[in-house]
């Protein structure tokens, strides 16, 4: 049997019964732009929690006692672990006046020291995918055995919070998606086999008049392969108006949005997505063929 | 061509044809008749394997179709021209498709196909109704693209069930004279029928079935 | 009980009847004849407004029903009983409903529906197939189940059209014996076929349709 | 017509095509389990940040030329103001000890100071549902003339993002909430719709036969709301199971859910809302019937 001619059948079939075929195509693009907008969601939060450990340091305060040398090595031997992102040296005049600052209008505070009280000290930043509990455990224990260290602070309770939040992000993030998308694909694969169940009879005819398996399949597939293709591209201009009605107006009034990412292969995958679930439908639709 | 031998199909609660054997040679053409509910249209759906006989042995062209594989069901169908009781058209192609499908199906090369639908179409005077659509035609126009469909593809094989259940006296001597010619030209005919006049002066062989039962033959 | 007054009927590319004048008495049983395709179906289909006339005036009980207003359309069809060409059995319900919903849609009393029901199933021989589905069915007995449903309630004008196509001669005349019996208690009955052994001898009027024009009328 | 007739009828065709109807319940399912996910989430984000403003107050630092006297009538007059929720006094010395506790381990920083520097200071929380930026400006306002104020403290910016935050947040999950409802809705209405597309046939022939209207709609609202009750129960079912297996079990790790409300009122809605959706689809799916 010729392409062509399957075309032909798959497009006089669509046409035939233009307005139930629309509504189909419809409810897949709802579908499709659902599991894309959860898609995008979930990979904005753990973009967005990504950036956090940023906000992380160690501090290291060191004992007055140590030499400029002294402080050198120590920061240079600090660069050498592995874990480390970068290591800051803030010297006990700028603290002060980072304290001053903080204490803005109450920093008369401070008036009454003659001298500054606050040590030298030394920030540490992590690499962020090396972040965690243990890491920090093991470099600041290391830390320890230096000499010239009075005191090594970190948020503990920020790193232990931080740590479950991202955890719990991702995991409802991932939940969500899985769960959302399952039942998106499930609405995709529902509507097309609700669309063909009317085809039984017709598929009968085909077989009693002899067709092979691919002749009575291949018009369904094409038809699957429009309705979910045209789903897709409906979600997908959708998706587009939704971005520029809403996150775009909105990010003026809430900059937070801005730093939100909208990869462009999404938007091309909606309709290579509907394609193939709608091809996938079909053939799940039309079941195995037994003569 | 064809031969039943104690053929025997059972539905759920009704046994439809009970030890039936005949045989029909090659080239024939037959008539088989018989009352309402007789088994006629169960007797045909055991040859183009629309039912399976519950017991004994159905021969096409050789073959024991009965425990055929499935694989092989379309190759013997496409052998066979079937006039269905229920006409089988497909709704949503319009009638030349209609007829034209029975060419698809065998891989007749598209050049060829439309000069042979109308050909068709022309024996059962429906040439004119060609862009309808089957719900904008009358019961007995239905049942002339079916036989127009049954006949186009020149299979050597052809069942007709109640092929002229819906049109006039003329119009049904018009068919069956086009199955007397194709059977001329070689084909096996079998015809399920209860009017008489069909195979009245036929010189044909006609079996007559009742309560799944063949209970006579004899010459139209 | 029926008068057509110069009634026309064009689909969208043909013209089914080209002003048609007639009528019939109350109480009358008439057979409508014609070949493939003049407009018999058509005819019936003006009367039960399943299409409404594009000319001239069908008056049925002495209504107007061309200008009919949409609501009261049920209330036309509720005195009607219809074997329709193509069965329209529902298949999703048992023989029993399918009969039996002819009376529901009255709003006949349950306790009455089921002897009402089986009666009329006794009439067409079916009464043993009650609990089965109507693709469980051979075509003749379908079309008995159609006869059955149409007879069910008694209505005071039945159209029949081509009731006798998948039947064999002997359940033909069984049907063509009970309509008229029907036919003697009062109901008008107007009967649209070509086979004419139905109304040979049956003393009965017959019209004679061709293309869409009446082209003779006689006694059966 | 009599109901039990239509139930009877209504329940035969139901059974009759049994997996194509139980296909429509689950994809009715899906539809109401992600609009009742979404309305949970928007309804938990809105009172997560209507939780929010309880960490926002203004702060009053009294001069110390005041009296005890003074400083009650002052307290009293800023509690009659209607947008106040409640007042704090907070003494001179418990700031410094608050003070001290928040430098922690550079607590010596304050070893200098003789005398305590910081002033006696009120505390006020405004309601919650009148905290806005205008608001708090009106108060402030009003504040400033009263005299004994030395100065008045509020975090403005914090303020500002706050409420920038809620309106987004309520903003967006509005939004997410009409989109995703229109889209579940319209989904259920579609399955309806192409489920019932195939009884066209069915409706001609009860017409044909002289039915009322009433006569041929009953059944169909019936396996109608069938159909959507079922939907409903089966989501109700399945979001209590996803509510015990995710929710529950990460809230033991993850005790920001713990907080999460789960109105039983929703649970109960859900096959409400589905027999709704069930009988309103089915009255738009068979649409005029016209003779
Ligand atoms: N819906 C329609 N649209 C267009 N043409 C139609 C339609 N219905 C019927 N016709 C045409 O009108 C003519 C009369 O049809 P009708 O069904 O009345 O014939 P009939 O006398 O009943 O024939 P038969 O004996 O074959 O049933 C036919 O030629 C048919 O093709
Ligand atoms: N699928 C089925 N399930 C149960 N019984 C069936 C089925 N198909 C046919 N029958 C029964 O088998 C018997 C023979 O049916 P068949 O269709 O062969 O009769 P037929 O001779 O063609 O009759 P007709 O002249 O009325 O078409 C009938 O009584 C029918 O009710
Ligand atoms: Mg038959
Ligand atoms: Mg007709």
């Amino acid at each position: 049997m010729s392409l062509p001619y399957s075309f032909r059948v798959a497009i006089s079939s669509l046409l035939h019964e233009k307005w139930i075929n629309f509504l189909s195509m419809l409810t897949m693009a709802i579908g499709l732009l659902f599991t894309a907008i959860t898609l995008l969601t979930v990979y904005n939060i753990d973009l967005m929690t990504k950036k956090l450990p940023e906000k992380f340091s160690i501090m290291l305060y060191l004992k007055d006692s140590l030499a400029r040398e002294e402080i050198d090595t120590l920061i240079e031997g600090i660069r050498q672990d592995p874990s480390v992102d970068r290591v800051f040296f803030i010297p006990k005049d700028e603290a002060f006046r980072e304290l001053k600052a903080t204490l803005r209008n109450t920093e008369y505070i401070l008036d009454g020291l003659g001298e500054n009280p606050l040590p030298n000290s030394i920030e540490i930043k992590l690499k962020a995918q090396l972040l965690g509990p243990e890491s920090v455990k093991k470099l600041t224990a290391k830390l320890k055995e230096q000499a010239g260290i009075s005191e090594i602070e970190y948020g503990e309770k920020f790193l232990a919070s931080l740590h479950s939040v991202r955890k719990g992000m991702n995991t409802i993030g991932l939940v969500f998606l899985i769960v959302l998308s399952t039942g998106m694909i499930f609405i995709c694969y529902s509507t097309v086999k609700i669309l063909f169940y009317r085809k039984d009879e017709e598929i009968k005819t085909y077989k009693l008049l002899g067709a092979t398996k691919g002749f009575i399949r291949t018009p369904f597939l094409i038809e699957g392969a429009v309705i979910g293709t045209g789903g897709g591209l409906i979600s997908c201009i959708t998706l587009v108006s939704l971005y520029y009605t809403f996150i775009f107006k909105l990010s003026q009034t809430f900059p937070l949005l801005n730093s939100m990412y909208f990869p462009v292969e999404l938007f091309l995958a909606l309709p290579a997505a509907g394609l193939l679930l709608g091809i996938a439908g079909a053939i799940i639709a039309i079941g195995r063929i037994r003569y | 061509m064809i031969r039943f031998e104690d053929v025997s199909k059972h539905y759920d609660n009704h046994t439809a044809l009970r030890k039936v054997s005949f045989s029909v040679e090659r080239g024939e053409m037959v008539f088989i008749t018989g009352p309402s509910g007789s088994g006629k249209s169960t007797l045909l759906k055991l040859i183009y394997l629309s039912e399976r006989a519950d017991e004994g042995s159905v021969f096409v062209s050789g073959w024991e179709i009965n425990t055929m594989r499935d694989s092989d069901v379309p190759v013997l169908r496409r052998k066979i021209g079937v006039v269905y009781q229920e006409f089988r058209l497909l709704y949503n192609m319009s009638v030349f498709e209609n007829v034209a499908i029975a060419l698809r199906i065998r891989g007749v090369d598209e050049r060829e196909v439309k000069a042979r639908v109308f050909d068709s179409l022309k024996i059962v005077n429906l040439r004119h109704k060609s862009d309808n659509y089957p719900h904008a035609l009358s019961g007995g126009e239905q049942q002339r693209i079916a036989i127009a469909r049954a006949i186009v593809a020149e299979p050597i094989l052809i069942l007709a069930d109640e092929p002229t259940g819906n049109v006039d006296p003329d119009t049904s001597a018009g068919i069956i004279r086009t199955f007397k010619e194709i059977n001329a030209r070689g084909a096996t005919i079998l015809i399920a029928t209860h009017n008489r006049e069909l195979f009245r002066d036929t010189g044909k062989r006609t079996l007559k079935l009742d309560f799944g039962n063949f209970v006579g033959e004899g010459i139209g």
